[in-house]
């Protein structure tokens, strides 16, 4: 089954996608959500899912940026991606 | 230079806004600086350029909004606000992406604003 | 599901335990059941019943205090984190002749292993830090 | 000289605060001043006297408590930062009805003014974090 | 999957040793679970591999040393310690700088590690 | 005068170069002394001084590479070098 993986510090994404595979989520988080800005986003393969959190996306105004490349959720959203993901690994 | 009655203080601030405390602590340390009517820089410089982002929302995480804080800075009486220019354009951001209104300064302006404070708080 | 949660930074200074907070609400009430709250670290400051939290600031402490009571969750202090950063229960302060205690009433002291006896019971366990 | 020193870290968790104490301790042997002592943030945890440490650990809180004592040093804890992080006085405590105050006798709870009141008259400044 | 008598974990320490309590807290928690007598894994990435390092003398600092302290893993049955070879090369190092024995593994044994648990900490 | 900086975290030596001039010390202390393992750092120009912690050298096993790139000193020397720069900019 496939993994969940949350990451709160840009400066995790190159160690954090050494360990994604095909149908994984990564929900970024807090300072996390500033990868959308980082052009190392865009290049995982699209088989990885790359969600928001919405809350901390709108706190830093980086809506539009965001939208174009992850999928904003809730925490009711994150709580069933625990759910539908196997495992999860904390990136902080 | 002990008790010197005046004295240039500079405030690098160098982190995003939410994430941690240092944000919020560098801007309580201005305006509490600028109550000493003391010569106050204050700097934006690394992922510190975040804190000036147009249409921060930050109810959702129940924080006072950075953004906002600092649009006030001129009541305070803060007026020299700076940006470092190669901080933007690293993040591919340019002036009119911020909401708050500061002077660019390029490496070497930004340089010279450090190196001759009096005292830098560097956050 | 039933899910443990370990919070690892102390509030205010990072939005962690925030985060960890907002999670374990929405686990309630989505239905699903919190096995053990784990605090390691600086996270024990999270259950520090002495703070005093202004109006127009998120009381975090008091926060997850209503959250523990309301739900009667096993909310565990790590002892080795709590008693070098002053979060101690009245037992604690009896033993080392402290003149006060600091932990909430909601939450308890415990080792590690309860810790590792949650990760093998839990279905599921996140970090926040 | 003057110096001030300001401590932006949580003792244990980071080893900030013990390289300043260290370097406070060096301060003062080596004959110069130490204007203030300004713990801000995290930082408040280093005045927390309900701390019990372990033998084998160093305890950090009780060496900023002798040090501070023994040299009679101004030391302020920022009462934004410790009020929320449950390091409060006695008289904090009374004024919120709090059952109990967590601050050394040793240092005081003090504003951000004092913090730059110390920077206009000391000679250095220093920020450990 | 509730229940299940026996579970892997692994524990990634990603950071060096001294600094911060991350390494100190991973140990204890590598160690607190060896005493259930589960699969345990230990994985040192990043500056984690730092904690590796021969001749660590920590007295100066007043803090444990982690070295010595990883020395006597085997001791409490945790032999399944493990390096990537990835973080070593990327900081100049090799086994011979080593004082801890770990078997190397290269990036497909690392995701392969990591993936094949059952409960993952990260510190 | 020149400035002392001080530095406890590798990630920060880039933007702490920015501010180094002739004459300067750079002071790297607790997990700033693993900047003696960069590249960076033997960048600098040799107007600069780069010194380290002795203790924090000493704990994390890095004596040998030090020594090459930088002066290890004490706290005593930590004062001193305070004295002998007119303003301290510590960076972490």
């Amino acid at each position: 089954m496939s993994h969940l993986h949350t990451l709160n510090n840009v400066e995790l994404l190159q160690d954090c996608a050494r360990f994604l595979s095909d149908g994984d989520a990564l929900l970024l988080i807090e300072d996390g959500v500033y990868c959308v800005t980082q052009a190392e986003l865009g290049q995982l393969p699209d088989s990885i899912t790359v969600y928001c959190l919405q809350d901390d996306v709108d706190a830093r105004g980086l809506g539009q940026l965001a939208q174009e490349h992850s999928q904003k959720i809730g925490f009711e959203g994150f709580v069933g991606l625990c759910c539908t993901h196997s495992k999860i690994i904390n990136w902080f | 230079m002990t008790e010197r009655q005046s004295k240039s203080l500079t405030f690098i601030s160098r982190r995003p806004p939410y994430g941690s405390d240092n944000a919020l602590a560098c801007l309580d340390l201005v305006l509490a600086s600028a109550v000493f009517e003391q010569n106050v820089n204050y700097l934006f410089m690394g992922d510190g350029v975040f804190q000036l982002l147009k249409s921060q929302q930050s109810e959702g995480i129940e924080s006072k909004n950075v953004m906002s804080l600092l649009l006030a800075l001129p009541i305070y009486g803060v007026e020299n606000v700076f940006v470092d220019d190669l901080s933007l354009h690293q993040r591919n951001l340019s002036l009119e992406d911020l909401a708050i209104k500061t002077t660019l300064l390029n490496s070497q302006q930004v340089r010279q604003l450090v190196l001759s404070a009096d005292v830098v708080f560097n956050l | 599901m039933k899910f443990t949660i370990v919070v690892h930074s102390a509030p205010y200074s990072s939005e962690a335990s925030r985060t960890a907070l907002e999670f374990c609400k929405s686990v309630i009430s989505e239905g699903h059941e919190i096995y053990r709250l784990f605090f390691f670290r600086d996270g024990v400051g999270n259950l520090n019943k002495l703070a005093v939290v202004a109006q127009d600031e998120q009381d975090i402490q008091c926060q997850w205090d209503k959250l523990i009571t309301q739900n009667k969750l096993d909310a565990i202090a790590c002892v080795t984190s709590a008693l070098k950063r002053g979060v101690i229960d009245e037992k604690e302060a009896q033993r080392y002749e402290k003149p006060a205690f600091s932990l909430t009433k909601s939450a308890s002291i415990g080792g590690l292993g309860q810790l590792v006896d949650a990760a093998l019971k839990s279905d599921r366990l996140l970090n926040f830090g």
